[in-house]
């Protein structure tokens, strides 16, 4: 059982590369975290030795491979820079795997829909389906605009033709959102900003199943701090525990609108 | 571990390492419980427990500063009986000691939430009382910024609690020593020194306090200088065993805390932060032990005040 | 630099950056001063004066804590005679506006002390009363731990100095607000919140405090949180100009304290670690002033505490 | 002048090697500090981009070449073993020229006396003194045991014949420690561990200068916070700006010991 073992591992820094200005890979080799992450769950990545920056970032796995595993990171602050500039030989503490794996689809068809960076988890979700079962599911990448075709080019090498490209602007794939993605799908899950998250979950049918991530400033990722709530119909409830990923049925939509400062 | 050098006793308690989980970053599920720190800590405290459900705090929980984080997780708790009924008996089969940290709201509180505690007695090591919660009764304020504040919730849980009684005392308080004095005074076994410190941070986005409540408590590694002089400062004020608590982090911080006169360290943000760090303190201070030629921690409680 | 968007006023000083170099971090020798910061500075504070010359502590003077400093410099200068003859006059034709940060130890020093002080009045754009310095009469605790220590001190200051008066509370003050009143009250023209925390440090290797007088001030990005909540309930009590102080590092930290209603902030750690500091904060101001289409700082200024 | 100059500079980390366990060489490309730096002055090192550690580490100068200078440090702590773990192509911000250079020399013959790594320093002032004049000081360095021959090897290549090697229990060079070599001298520049420095002070003749370095805690650096004071008989003055070196006739040598805590 996971929950037995250790959940701190010492990473090493073997490769990785810049995407577009602001987002790059980062490889690590991380043996036991590769064996035990399932798609769904993150991880928590101590980015300085000394005592601040103080605590771990939670990230998303891009890809698991061997005993590698892929980070996508943008560069939004101080830990995340700092995780982009490490090079090959850096050491990193690792926590995980944390956070409650994705359920098996339920509806068919399914559809994975990323909103920029978001579609890191997914698409080492999409691995693990198409490992897993027959169905292989469609990946709906939305972006602003064609200054992000280097993260489409990387998505269409991992899933081909399975794939379909909306930007704001119509100037990368087709004019438009993954919201207009939604058509025909019976269950989605998506990962992005949180106006993205916001627009899928006002445009998802009521009878469809859609899971939508909900990040949160995290303090220690396992469950003890409750610093990472978010408001649901049942209250409270931690995003590094029973999320990321939630189903939007269960969301106190107009209370997260509140934590999130739009209100 | 469990080696005698390490060995501790706190206010009734006999504690198999200095280290004790800092209330409010432990799962109160015992399959969510990391392993790493397991081996090393003497005792761990529960989050917050009321007497009634809570939803804790509207808005972001937590916003990290230099070497530290604000916190405005507001007891989200299921309520005391939920945790005596289901979380404790769990908790209990790990066989670390476990400390109740408790929170009453209100003086009436302090009847049924002691009562409902008394049902799970034989799982509890002490009972923490947590007096950095807003009493309803004196107008929102903790009961822990006056000396009368304390005297009064100390006495009322004393008369409900046999077993042994920590007191968690806030360093908002006007006068920390007489506040600590109070807690004695009133039959306290142990006082904890101290909780986070009153702090706040600005979204500059959002132009809005980061925080919905505006202010919340500072805690982790920036703060250990100011809990270190607070300890040092009640060790010299009562003669129950103190606990050191704010920032500790390193080997050196445990010993530092020891030196000021506490008899053990609770630690909360360094493991949020790093699950290892209970290992390597602990490491740490053995080999401070051996280095110096020390049989046991307890000839570093309160040697540095001896000059 | 010297653009009009980064202007402001805090007790009848009109500066032309936020920033004022902290008492405590900046040499009395303008010959010494560091050239980085000064483009970027709208005052700088002097050391504290003092009425006679002072040696200041024995033993070591700083201990880094996490992200902060312990200090224990004790006002090392050469009294104020000296600074007024030798090293005022100097330091004016740098063009910075000057602050003398004056420490007054007893009720007697106050009229020599700012008897010596009109002499350089010409060359001072105000003075700043620290009132974390030991009051010999009260015992040795600060002027600033009561309201009345403070309305006593102010008084004194302000009944023998003419020009601005800036008053520097302490946050060892059993309730802040009030300081911060009393000085309003007795003609202070602004108040600097706020100083040093008291914290200390153990040298584990000498089993000693690392301080010979055992405690210090605490300073440094370790506090910001600390600081900004104190400048954020100080705005809200009194009417004068406040000038926050305490942790101030990066431009993000700046805008917060304008946020909570800070006209101004002094920075003295950050700079001693770093001298890039002041320009990289000033060009972060100046972004976020862009970025959100404001003409200037002044529409900052107390900007977060309207909901 | 320097002073109306600049005090902070990026430096990037060109090379370096460990020379024994706990002690290393930095090299580091700094064209403004290898030009203005002079025997006897010293620089700080901020090793962390983050608040912690959050001040600079003072640190002597072992040489310079060109528009590089060469760091020699021993792993005594974070912000040491951090410097030393510094790959090529790594930045770090100095800030420097700080304190007072060397005197000239006044009394011949002059001797450099190190006691481990207190050495660097003094190598500089060997390099600037044979090119400068025509007198070539001799070099007296002073180790624990055999265990430091790398060090010693190192000075060797430097200064050839003109090393005198002295170790506590003769397994490399004489048995003894540098006082033995102060007969004779004119004059010595001393810098090492307090307790080497108090030993040289105490068996030097009176009528010789003896310089020595007084290492403190140091804040800024630049003489503004008064936190590195030595006690001297004209009080406490700074070791950043009047030192590192201090003639050993104005030391009170009394209270520098209660500062140093062996009272
Ligand atoms: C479950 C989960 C999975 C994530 N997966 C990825 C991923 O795969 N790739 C990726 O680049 N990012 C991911 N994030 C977001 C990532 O955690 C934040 O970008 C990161 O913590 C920012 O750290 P920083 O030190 O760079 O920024 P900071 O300096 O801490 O802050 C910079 C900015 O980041 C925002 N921020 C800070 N913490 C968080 C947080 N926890 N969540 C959201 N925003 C935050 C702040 O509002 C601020 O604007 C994930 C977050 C969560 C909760
Ligand atoms: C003028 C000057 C020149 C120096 N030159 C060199 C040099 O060339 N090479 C070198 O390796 N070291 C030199 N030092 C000492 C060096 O500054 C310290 O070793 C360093 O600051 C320790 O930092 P740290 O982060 O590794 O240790 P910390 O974690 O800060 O402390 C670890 C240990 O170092 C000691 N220490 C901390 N700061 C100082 C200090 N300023 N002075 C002395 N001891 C300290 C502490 O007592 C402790 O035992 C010099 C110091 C001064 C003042
Ligand atoms: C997220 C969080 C939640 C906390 N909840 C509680 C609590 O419920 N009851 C309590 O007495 N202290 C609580 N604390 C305070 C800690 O127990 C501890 O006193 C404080 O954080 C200082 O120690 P540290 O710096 O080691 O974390 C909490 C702290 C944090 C960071
Ligand atoms: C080394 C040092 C010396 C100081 N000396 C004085 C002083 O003489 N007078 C004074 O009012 N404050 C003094 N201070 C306090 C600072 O002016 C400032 O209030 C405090 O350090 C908090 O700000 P900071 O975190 O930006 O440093 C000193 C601080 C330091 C670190
Ligand atoms: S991050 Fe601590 S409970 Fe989720
Ligand atoms: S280190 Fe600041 S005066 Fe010397």
């Amino acid at each position: 059982m996971s929950r037995e073992s250790s959940l701190e591992e010492r990473a090493l820094v073997v490769g990785g590369r810049p995407l577009i200005p602001g987002l790059g890979e980062v490889i690590l080799e991380a043996p036991r975290l590769a064996r035990e992450l399932r798609p769904g769950q993150f991880l928590m990545a101590r980015v300085s030795p000394w005592q601040d920056p103080l605590l771990g970032r939670p990230l998303g796995v891009s890809a698991v491979r061997g005993s590698q595993i892929t980070l996508m990171v943008a560069a939004l602050g101080r830990g995340s820079r700092a995780l982009l500039a490490l090079r090959p030989g850096a050491e990193v503490t690792l926590r995980g795997p944390l956070g409650t794996p994705f359920p098996p689809p339920a509806q068919a068809p399914l559809v994975l829909a990323g909103g920029g960076f978001g579609v890191a988890p997914l698409m080492y979700a999409w691995d693990e389906l198409r490992a897993g079962r027959g169905e292989v599911p469609t990946v709906v990448l939305g972006v602003p605009d064609g200054s992000w075709a280097p993260l489409e080019r990387l998505v269409a090498h991992r899933v081909g033709k399975h794939l379909r490209v909306f930007s704001d602007d119509g100037s990368l794939g087709e004019r438009g959102t993954p919201c207009d993605a939604l058509e025909g799908a019976g269950e989605v899950w998506a990962c992005g900003p949180p106006a993205m998250i916001r627009a899928m979950a006002r445009c998802a049918p009521p009878e469809m199943r859609l899971l939508v991530n909900l990040d949160q400033r995290m303090g220690c990722g396992y469950g003890g701090c409750l610093g990472c709530t978010v408001p649901t119909v049942r209250g409270p409830v931690r995003a590094c525990v029973e999320g990321p990923f939630f189903d939007a049925r269960d969301v106190d939509w107009g209370a997260l609108e509140e934590l999130e400062g739009r209100s | 571990m469990r080696k005698r050098s390490v060995q501790t006793r706190v206010g009734g308690v006999i504690l198999d390492s200095p280290l004790i989980v800092a209330s409010g970053v432990w799962p109160l599920e015992r399959d969510l419980w990391p392993r790493e720190p397991l081996p090393f800590v003497g005792a761990a405290c529960t989050k917050g427990i009321t007497l009634e459900p809570r939803e804790g705090n509207p808005g972001v929980r937590l916003w990290e500063t230099p070497a530290g984080v604000l916190n405005s997780v507001g007891l989200q708790n299921g309520g005391v009986r939920s945790f005596v009924e289901r979380d404790l008996p769990e908790m209990a089969r790990e066989g670390v000691p476990l400390v109740a940290n408790v929170a009453p709201l209100t003086e009436e509180d302090f009847d049924p939430l002691f009562g409902a505690l008394e049902a799970g007695a034989e799982h509890l090591a002490a009972v923490e009382l947590n007096l950095s919660c807003p009493n309803v009764a004196c107008g929102g304020a903790a009961w822990g910024v006056t000396a009368k504040g304390v005297s009064r919730a100390v006495a009322l849980a004393r008369s409900r609690w046999r077993g042994p009684l920590w007191v968690k005392l806030t360093p908002q308080a006007a006068d920390l020593g007489a506040t600590a004095r109070a807690a004695e005074d009133r039959g306290a076994d142990a006082v904890v020194v101290a909780n986070t410190w009153l702090g706040m941070a600005f979204d500059v986005e959002r132009h809005r306090p980061a925080l919905a409540r505006v202010v919340g408590g500072l805690s982790g590694p920036a703060i250990f200088p100011l809990a270190l002089r607070c300890v040092w400062d009640v060790a010299g004020s009562v003669s129950i065993p103190v606990v050191g608590c704010g920032g500790v982090t390193t080997g050196n911080d445990v010993i530092s805390m020891l030196l000021a006169g506490a008899s053990a360290v609770e630690v909360g943000t360094a493991l949020m932060a790093d699950l290892g760090a209970a290992k390597a303190m602990m490491e740490a201070v053995e080999g401070h032990l051996e280095r110096f030629g020390l049989d046991t921690i307890s000839s570093l409680v309160g040697a540095g005040r001896r000059a």
